[in-house]
């Protein structure tokens, strides 16, 4: 089907099932009870797991096929981004435009950066694209003012009236897709589970599904084989006639126009820019996003930008008051007790639980959550495929 | 005049005069040997072939046209296609990958993106992979972790790799080096059988004076970066400065 | 402590004389894979051993499980020498224990020099010949001492593994494949030197390809097939044994 | 040409201080093949020692002065140091003063220690792992580093000011005979130069004088083969780190009166530390160190302001640009050695 | 009754606000001291407490049983000082708690961020410690308000000081942090200055990520100029403070005169990181807490919001804890006079608001730009603190006269409110 088969289609269509019921998935403690502080069914967190996970996925296109490590890739998501909210602010409200110009302008972009980087490879080419992404931001954070309106960024103002669409005087424009607005919601009351169906998240989903689709394809085409030659031996690739820049700058143009379109979407679900989005922390999480999933496999990226934006918006809103909700069950010194024990690693203190996790998963796991994935779904098979290995490890003589 | 035309090449490392006028010539659908003692050069001589290294004067021509100045992938687009000493394979892919690659070289160009198709729809290059792996008796092992091979299997594995591109030249740096002596007979088989199906010349390199008289046309002594004799292999047996220099007791 | 295990039950040869070097019922294997299935032998004094296989056989891992190398995994089995319990020990360990290993891929240092690649195996004591004394074997390294180790030609590097565990005062060397791309005046060289640290009473245990070749240099030969042991006895035998040359050898 | 000599200070200033960082981060980074992420965290660890130290120091009881009130209208608590109750008032005062100096001896032992720990603890199961791998753990270790020393010393920077004696500036000018007060410049600054000055060499010489780093070299290049000669690299790779760890930590504690300590203060270094390095050329000790002087001379040119008005934003970016023309123009940067980090 | 047709609407017997704050980075400490402050008036509002600034405030509305009658809830969210994080955690407390009002934060970036968010989705913005023009001006919005003064108050009431104290013949550098804030203040200290006769020399832009600023400071002595303007806040404030004590300019002479460092903006979070170095330098505030004590009854609220939160926490609050406190009750007494949590309803009790009581003296909350107007405290650094809650002194207050402008003064131009937006 489509094109792809096997475990790769397998993996689609749940990436696709698990978009599309987010909503409902990720929603499911009802509304009142203690720990609907869990839920991250609202639509801007996840809008968020999908754009990261879109920028996480062309990141891996990049790394994990190639395995030159870009330390600048959140350059290209701001220059995405400030291209569409200037088409937004210019020319039209609708937000595919904006998005087609935030891929063609972070597609530039990354012809630049990368067709200078990719002369030099491993810790090098690290460094320059960390160098670019830097003046990148530091330009827009201050000289390029004019242009990015520096460190407050852009938003949308009452003044801004775009070329194609009308906005009344005084009004501030919304971000649509063909008259759908982004921020329209619908609440489906479920007894005491409320789901919320945004279109803006459902805009971002689709693309998402899309731009994984594509991943896919990329992953299994011959072009996807040479950038795993280009990491596994790039002399033997030159030695059979092949030329590694062009595979290479390709691997990092695409990966620029993803990170150009997970910008443009952040634009059109949420109309503001600042530069702080291409400051090198930014590229960072990317980073830590695609190994903590695990790099190089289909799925990891998605899972570790998941997980990191999990922890960044949910469990920094833990504040002590939650926490004593939480334990109010139990006696007064119990509570206060476990109170105390986790207060640190919630509220102001997620960093720490963050630090820990990413720790905890290198070590115990380190082919990322992908890996944490597969042991329990070993686990889960059981005894019969454990007597099965046990049987055939004796076998695995590959000496002939 | 010859395929492949190397004439007054010479190449320094600081003070180390690795080749010192080296000419050779070889003739189209010969194999050509090229020995001598260690450190005679002959590697690098081949690294003046393939674009590896660049002589500091002199030039090499391949079917009338200049190698220098060009890169490795484009030399390796002329025809050219080699085997290195100490083996040069994809060891991330499977063996099948590994054969895949030089195929997709050899039909697309140094550089094209088919980042669409899917590499399972390449049935006729898949097929044609799987050919050249029975040649080398390696059909088994096509879906194998090529780094976790044997070295003997990597290089008969490198040497498929090579050979599936039909390259017009080709260059065997120590081929059966570390191989088993029934791997070893069974790649000069090969490489006769391959020798006489094919229009091929071969550049040989090999220190086992039973695979080079078994296959070689020519032969070239090298020493200290300098050609001492060129002749046929009957003759450079029989030269007592070669036996000297080189062969020992082995002659 | 050092409570030796009796052999005699499982070694199949007839010689009474203590072993020096003792591998009892060792399996190897490299993640999943397992390798080496269970051998045993025994090595004395003095002796040269050829470890004999096709390639894949497991001679590689036989060799790199004893001198404890982390990868492959010694999962069972246990390994004297001189009393010594190697099994327990970490390859550090056991090179100063007197255990030194000629890799197959000669595995020269990267950014080091010839000379510091020799000073590098001096550092940690036993030390065995002096540095100028290697350059006297193997004049060509002497020639080289201030080049990088990794840009030597293929048979020089060979020269500067050996070398370089001779470096050290080691009581057992074990050879992997040590003729692999030297020529053959070298080869000669090389024997003559085995033989020679023989007389001083060195043991080896020695990986080749050129059976013949190593079965004239050797006391004992041990074959190996499917990481299992399927001969143990004297080289002579080997070589008049034409069945077993056959099977397993291909000669 | 005042105006030059003194930002030719600044910049050697600024890059004694980047050229520790990059030292011990290059010790690590480039010798030992680790992309530490946590170097920043212990060169912040190195001047929380300063802190710390400064705090035990001043460790205290309180009495109550009845006389005044606080802002709550309660009778007011003061605290006395004990120092003050050991030596007296007088040198107790001076000896807290000193408390950054002081601080030196009492930091070696930490940081070594600390080195010691994280390298057997952790690092060392990542010597052969991917780099993403020694990154991803390295962050999440800096994270926890750094969340530590919030969670006990707060957000806010914190003052530890050099002792009373190297407060003030030297005046340069009338020294090069200019007018007095045209080139001034802090003692601590000409200390802390002086400080690196030393730093760097001792490990240079130690480096250079002994077989050390060629073993520590081999070790990374191939473990393996190390361990053949009878090397125990890990032992000596542990050294290694804990000597970097420690050489981060001094200059961080030596740092703490220039820019008051805060839990933050290694990330801000840490992006900076391995442009240095990297520009430097991986695995090159004195690369690292010219880079780290080069790029302190430079930052100090271009934040001049008459450059910044020619070049608006020039001291935003000049680090940046002028890693990119080096790496452009060489390509292992200034001095780096071949098939480090390459790949 | 009426609480429908807006977004979040409180449908229950409670209602919820939002905290956004900067948990972590650089202004953790201030974001935790809003913290404090913000559920005390949470609080307060439900009857809890001392009644803090309740009993003091000039609107009687406000009576300790919630807002409407409803209890006050709040969730807390960290806006790390970034303004995507800033939103991002709005948005979650918007969509997924119901928050009918977000206040909090402490830079103009997020307030800006934050306020436009708000303005979009139907929500009340009380900004917290934000200080830049632009949020009352170029980036003013309808559901949005500053308590908090602003660049421009603090050049009016800070020039006249200076000049009072360091005569008129004066040339003063700018080190300015090279981003908005940066740039509103030092256009409001040049001006101001050079309105009452003093010189700008120079003036540099510093980046935000500079922690070393020596290569700033070792010019200045040389450049002419006698006074060294540090448009700098936070950690930047904190170091180019002490390296400009290290390069000797406090001891320094220049022009035959004592040479001076000014910080236009002061924070006492702050002033604690830069310890000794502050003493003698001269600043803006928004409040002290020492307001009521030294220039008496004027500032009454003061002293009854720092006895509940020195009584809770064990030391004085800070100015961004005031502010935020103010914030909440001033929204809560708007929602009570409008009888309505419909933003438009809040705004148009907000707008033209006078009051008293909350420590300020007597204050404006304008129709035109949604800033209020109030004394602005000039202080200096002490020379010898008690402790570490003591930095500073008051200089004098200047009267809310001299710092107010027109609405479309030129420092404020370019922006509209807009009109008020319900939401939903
Ligand atoms: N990059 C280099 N720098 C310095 N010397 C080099 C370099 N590469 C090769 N050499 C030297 O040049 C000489 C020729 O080397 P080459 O590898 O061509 O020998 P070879 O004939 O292939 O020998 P072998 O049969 O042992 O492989 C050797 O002495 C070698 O040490
Ligand atoms: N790193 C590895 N990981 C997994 N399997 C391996 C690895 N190295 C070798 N093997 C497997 O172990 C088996 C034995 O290999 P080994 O290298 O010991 O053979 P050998 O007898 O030395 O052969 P050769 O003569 O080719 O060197 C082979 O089948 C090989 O595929
Ligand atoms: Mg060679
Ligand atoms: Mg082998």
């Amino acid at each position: 089907m489509l094109g792809i088969k096997g475990k790769d289609l397998s993996v689609f269509i749940l990436v696709a099932v698990l978009a599309l019921l987010a909503p409902f998935l990720l929603n499911p403690f009802p509304v009142d009870s203690a720990m609907a502080q869990f839920n991250a069914g609202y639509p801007d967190l996840m809008q968020r797991f999908v754009i990261f996970g879109i920028f996480a996925i062309g990141f891996n296109i990049l790394f994990g096929l190639t395995g030159y490590l870009s330390f600048g890739h959140a350059a290209f998501l701001g220059v995405g981004s400030y291209a569409a909210i200037w088409m937004m602010k210019l020319v039209s409200l609708n937000i595919v435009p904006g998005i087609i110009m935030a891929i063609v302008f972070a597609g530039l972009f990354s012809v630049l950066v990368g067709y200078i980087s990719l002369r030099r490879s491993g810790i090098y080419f690290s460094i320059l694209t960390l160098a670019f992404a830097q003046m990148s931001y530091a330009l827009a954070y201050s000289v390029l003012t004019p242009i990015t309106g520096g460190e407050t960024g852009l938003q949308i103002k009452p003044g801004d009236t775009p070329l194609l669409s009308n906005v009344a005087e005084g009004e501030i424009g919304r971000a649509n897709f063909f008259g759908l607005e982004m921020s329209d919601s619908s609440v489906i009351t479920l007894g005491g589970w409320e789901f919320t169906m945004n279109v803006g998240y459902y805009v971002c989903a689709v693309v998402m599904i899309a731009a994984f689709y594509l991943a896919i394809r990329i992953f299994r085409s011959p072009f996807g084989m040479m950038l795993r030659a280009v990491k596994s031996n790039q002399q033997r690739m030159n030695y059979t006639g092949l030329n590694s820049k062009p595979y290479t700058l390709a691997a990092f143009v695409i990966s620029g126009m993803y990170a150009g379109l997970a910008g443009g979407l952040m634009v059109a679900m949420d109309t503001q820019v600042g530069p702080e989005r291409m400051f090198w922390t930014a590229s960072g999480e990317v980073v830590l996003m695609t190994i903590l999933g695990g790099a190089g496999t289909l799925i990891g990226p998605v899972l570790g930008a998941g997980f990191i934006k999990y922890m960044e918006n949910i469990v920094s809103k833990i504040n002590s008051t939650v926490l004593h909700e939480w334990f109010a069950f139990l006696p007064d010194g119990m509570e206060d007790f476990l109170v105390t024990i986790f207060y640190p690693f919630v509220g102001k203190g997620w960093h720490l639980t963050l630090g820990l996790m990413f720790m905890a998963v290198v070590i115990f796991l380190p082919g990322g959550l992908v890996q944490g994935g597969q042991k329990i779904a070993a686990m889960f098979r059981g005894k019969k495929a454990a007597e099965k290995d046990g049987k055939t490890a004796n076998q695995q003589t590959p000496a002939e | 005049m010859g395929i492949l035309e190397v004439k007054n090449v010479n190449k320094r490392f600081g003070g180390l005069q690795a080749l010192g006028d080296v000419n050779l010539s070889v003739a189209e659908n010969t194999v050509h040997a090229i020995i001598g003692p260690n450190g005679a050069g002959k590697s690098t001589l081949l690294n003046c072939l393939v674009g590896k290294l660049i002589p500091d004067t002199g030039s090499v021509m391949f079917a009338g046209q200049s190698v220098l100045g060009r890169k490795p992938y484009e030399i390796n687009q002329m025809g050219i296609s080699r085997v290195f000493q100490t083996p040069e394979i994809f060891g991330d892919l499977s063996v099948m990958e590994n054969m895949m690659i030089p195929l997709l070289a050899k039909r697309d160009g140094s550089f094209r993106m088919h980042a669409i198709e899917s590499l399972e729809d390449e049935r006729e290059l898949r097929a044609e992979a799987e050919k050249m792996l029975d040649e080398v008796n390696m059909l088994d092992k096509q879906d194998m972790h090529s780094a976790s091979m044997s070295r003997g299997d990597k290089r008969r594995l490198e040497m498929a790799m090579c050979l599936i591109q039909r390259p017009k030249l080709l260059l065997l740096d120590e081929p059966t080096a570390g191989m088993a002596r029934a791997d070893t007979n069974n790649t000069i088989d090969l490489l006769k059988e391959i020798k006489e199906k094919r229009d091929i010349t071969m550049c040989i390199i090999e220190h086992d004076m039973h695979v080079v008289f078994s296959l070689a046309d020519r032969i070239t002594v090298l020493a200290q970066g300098t050609p001492l004799v060129e002749d046929t292999p009957e003759n450079i047996k029989g030269h007592p400065k070669v036996k000297e220099a080189y062969l020992g007791e082995a002659a | 402590m050092n409570v030796r295990p009796d052999f005699s039950k499982n070694a199949n040869h007839a010689e009474t004389a203590p072993a020096f070097l003792s591998v009892w019922d060792m399996h190897s294997y490299y993640g999943e894979s397992y390798i080496v299935q269970g051998i045993s032998f025994n090595v004395h004094e003095g002796e040269i051993l050829a470890l004999l296989g096709r390639n894949g056989a497991g001679k590689t891992t036989t060799l790199r499980s004893i001198a404890r190398l982390g990868n492959p995994q010694v999962l069972k089995g246990e390994i004297w020498l001189d009393h010594q319990p190697l099994h327990r020990m970490a390859s550090h360990e056991a090179a100063v224990a007197g255990l030194g290993l000629v890799p197959e891929d000669r595995r020269i240092i990267p950014g080091l020099t010839v000379e510091e690649n020799l000073q590098l195996a001096q550092i940690q004591p036993p030390i065995g010949w002096s540095i100028e004394r290697l350059y006297d074997l193997f004049p060509r390294l002497g020639e080289r001492r201030k080049q990088e180790g990794v840009t030597l030609s293929g048979g020089e590097q060979q020269m500067l593994s050996i070398a370089r565990a001779l470096a050290r005062d080691i009581k057992v060397l074990l050879l992997d494949e040590p003729y692999e791309g030297l020529a053959p005046v070298i080869v000669d060289e090389i024997e003559k030197t085995l033989r020679l640290i023989k007389e001083q009473g060195m043991t080896t245990i020695l990986v080749e390809q050129n059976a013949v070749r190593a079965l004239q240099l050797a006391d004992r030969a041990i074959i190996l097939d499917t990481g299992s042991v399927v001969f143990d006895g004297s080289a002579a035998e080997v070589l008049e044994n034409e069945e077993l040359r056959h099977e397993y050898l291909a000669i | 040409m005042d105006q030059i000599i003194v930002q030719v200070l600044n910049g050697l200033d600024k890059g004694s201080a980047y050229a520790l960082i990059a030292l011990g981060l290059t010790l690590i980074f480039g010798t030992l093949g680790v992309v530490n992420f946590a170097h920043g965290a212990l060169f912040m660890l190195g001047a929380f020692c300063a802190v710390i130290f400064s705090r035990i120091l001043s460790l205290s009881h309180e009495i109550v002065d009845e006389t005044r009130t606080d802002f709550l209208g309660n009778p007011m608590k003061i605290d006395v140091p004990y120092m003050h109750d050991i030596f007296g008032p007088e040198l107790g005062a001076s000896i807290i003063d000193w408390a950054v100096p002081l601080s030196i001896l009492f930091s070696i032992p930490i940081m070594v220690g600390i080195g010691f720990a994280m390298e057997r603890g952790l690092i060392k199961h990542f010597y052969k792992r991917p780099h993403a791998d020694q990154i991803l753990v390295t962050f999440g270790l800096a994270i926890v580093l750094q969340e530590i020393i919030k969670a006990f010393f707060g957000a806010n920077p914190i003052q530890t000011p050099a002792p009373e004696a190297f407060t003030g500036s030297f005046d340069f000018g009338v020294l090069l005979g200019f007018d007095p007060l045209t080139i001034m410049y802090p003692y601590w600054r000409l200390v802390y130069f002086a400080f690196a000055a030393l730093i760097i060499g001792a490990v240079f010489a130690f480096l250079q004088f002994t077989t050390f780093g060629m073993v520590v070299r081999a070790g990374m290049a191939d473990r393996e083969t190390v361990g053949l000669l009878g090397i125990d690299i890990d032992r000596r790779f542990t050294l290694m780190f804990a000597i970097a760890a420690c050489v981060a930590g001094l200059a961080g504690v030596m740092y703490a009166p220039i820019v008051a300590p805060n839990y933050h203060m290694g990330m801000d270094f840490l992006v900076l530390s391995f442009v240095v390095v990297v520009v430097g050329g991986m695995g090159s000790l004195p690369g690292a160190v010219f880079a780290g002087f080069l790029l302190g001379i430079l930052e100090s040119f271009a934040s001049m302001p008459a450059v910044v008005q020619l070049l608006p934003g020039i001291n935003q970016i000049v680090i940046y640009l002028v890693a990119i023309i080096i790496l452009l123009t060489r390509p292992r940067g200034l001095m780096g050695r071949k098939g480090v980090m390459e790949e | 009754a009426g609480h429908e047709g807006f977004t979040n609407a409180p449908s229950g017997d409670t209602v919820t606000l939002g905290f956004n704050v900067p948990l972590t980075n650089a202004y953790a400490e201030e974001g935790a001291d809003e913290l404090r402050a913000l559920e005390l008036a949470v609080e307060h509002l439900n009857g809890g407490g001392d009644g803090g600034m309740l009993q003091t405030f000039s609107s009687k509305a406000l009576d300790g049983t919630g807002i409407l009658g409803k209890k006050v809830e709040y969730v807390t969210g960290d806006t790390q000082t970034k303004s995507d994080a800033a939103r991002a955690s709005a948005r979650s407390m918007i969509e997924k708690d119901g928050a009918v009002m977000i206040t909090g934060g402490s830079s103009s970036g997020v307030a800006v961020a934050v306020q436009a968010l708000c303005q979009e989705a139907g929500i009340i913005f009380m900004a917290g410690l934000t200080h830049s023009n632009d949020t009352t001006g170029k980036d003013r919005k309808a559901n949005g308000f500053r308590h908090f003064f602003n660049s421009y108050m603090s050049g009016a009431a800070l020039a006249p000081i200076l000049v009072d104290q360091y005569g008129a013949d004066r040339k003063a550098y700018h080190l300015t942090a090279d981003y908005n804030w940066g740039y509103t203040t030092e256009e409001a200290m040049a001006s101001s200055t050079e309105a009452l006769g003093w010189e700008t020399v120079n003036s540099v832009k510093t980046p935000l990520t500079q922690t070393d600023f020596s290569a700033y400071i070792a010019p200045v002595l040389n450049s002419g100029a006698d006074v060294l303007v540090l448009n700098h806040y936070g950690g930047n404030m904190v170091n180019s403070l002490t390296n400009a004590v290290q390069f000797g300019l406090r001891e320094a002479e220049a022009n035959g005169k004592k040479f001076e460092v000014v910080v236009p903006l002061y924070s006492e979070l702050m002033a604690r990181g830069a310890g000794q170095n502050i003493a003698g330098i001269l600043g803006s505030q928004n409040w002290d807490w020492k307001l009521e004590n030294q220039l008496g009854a004027r500032y009454s609220g003061t002293n009854a919001f720092v006895q509940s939160f020195g009584e809770k926490y064990g030391f004085p609050p800070s100015q961004a804890a005031h502010t935020c406190y103010v914030q909440t009750l001033l929204y809560a007494d708007a929602v009570t006079r409008a009888g309505s949590f419909a933003p438009c309803a809040v705004v148009e009790a907000l707008e033209g608001f006078e009051f008293d009581g909350l420590g300020n003296g007597p204050t404006l909350y304008r129709a035109d730009d949604h800033q209020c107007f109030k004394d602005v405290v000039v202080v200096r650094g002490k020379e010898n603190p008690e402790n570490e809650f003591d930095l500073v002194e008051i200089v004098e207050v200047t009267p809310t006269e001299q710092v107010t402008y027109a609405p479309d003064h030129p420092q404020f131009a370019g922006g509209a409110l807009g009109t008020c937006n319900n939401g939903a």
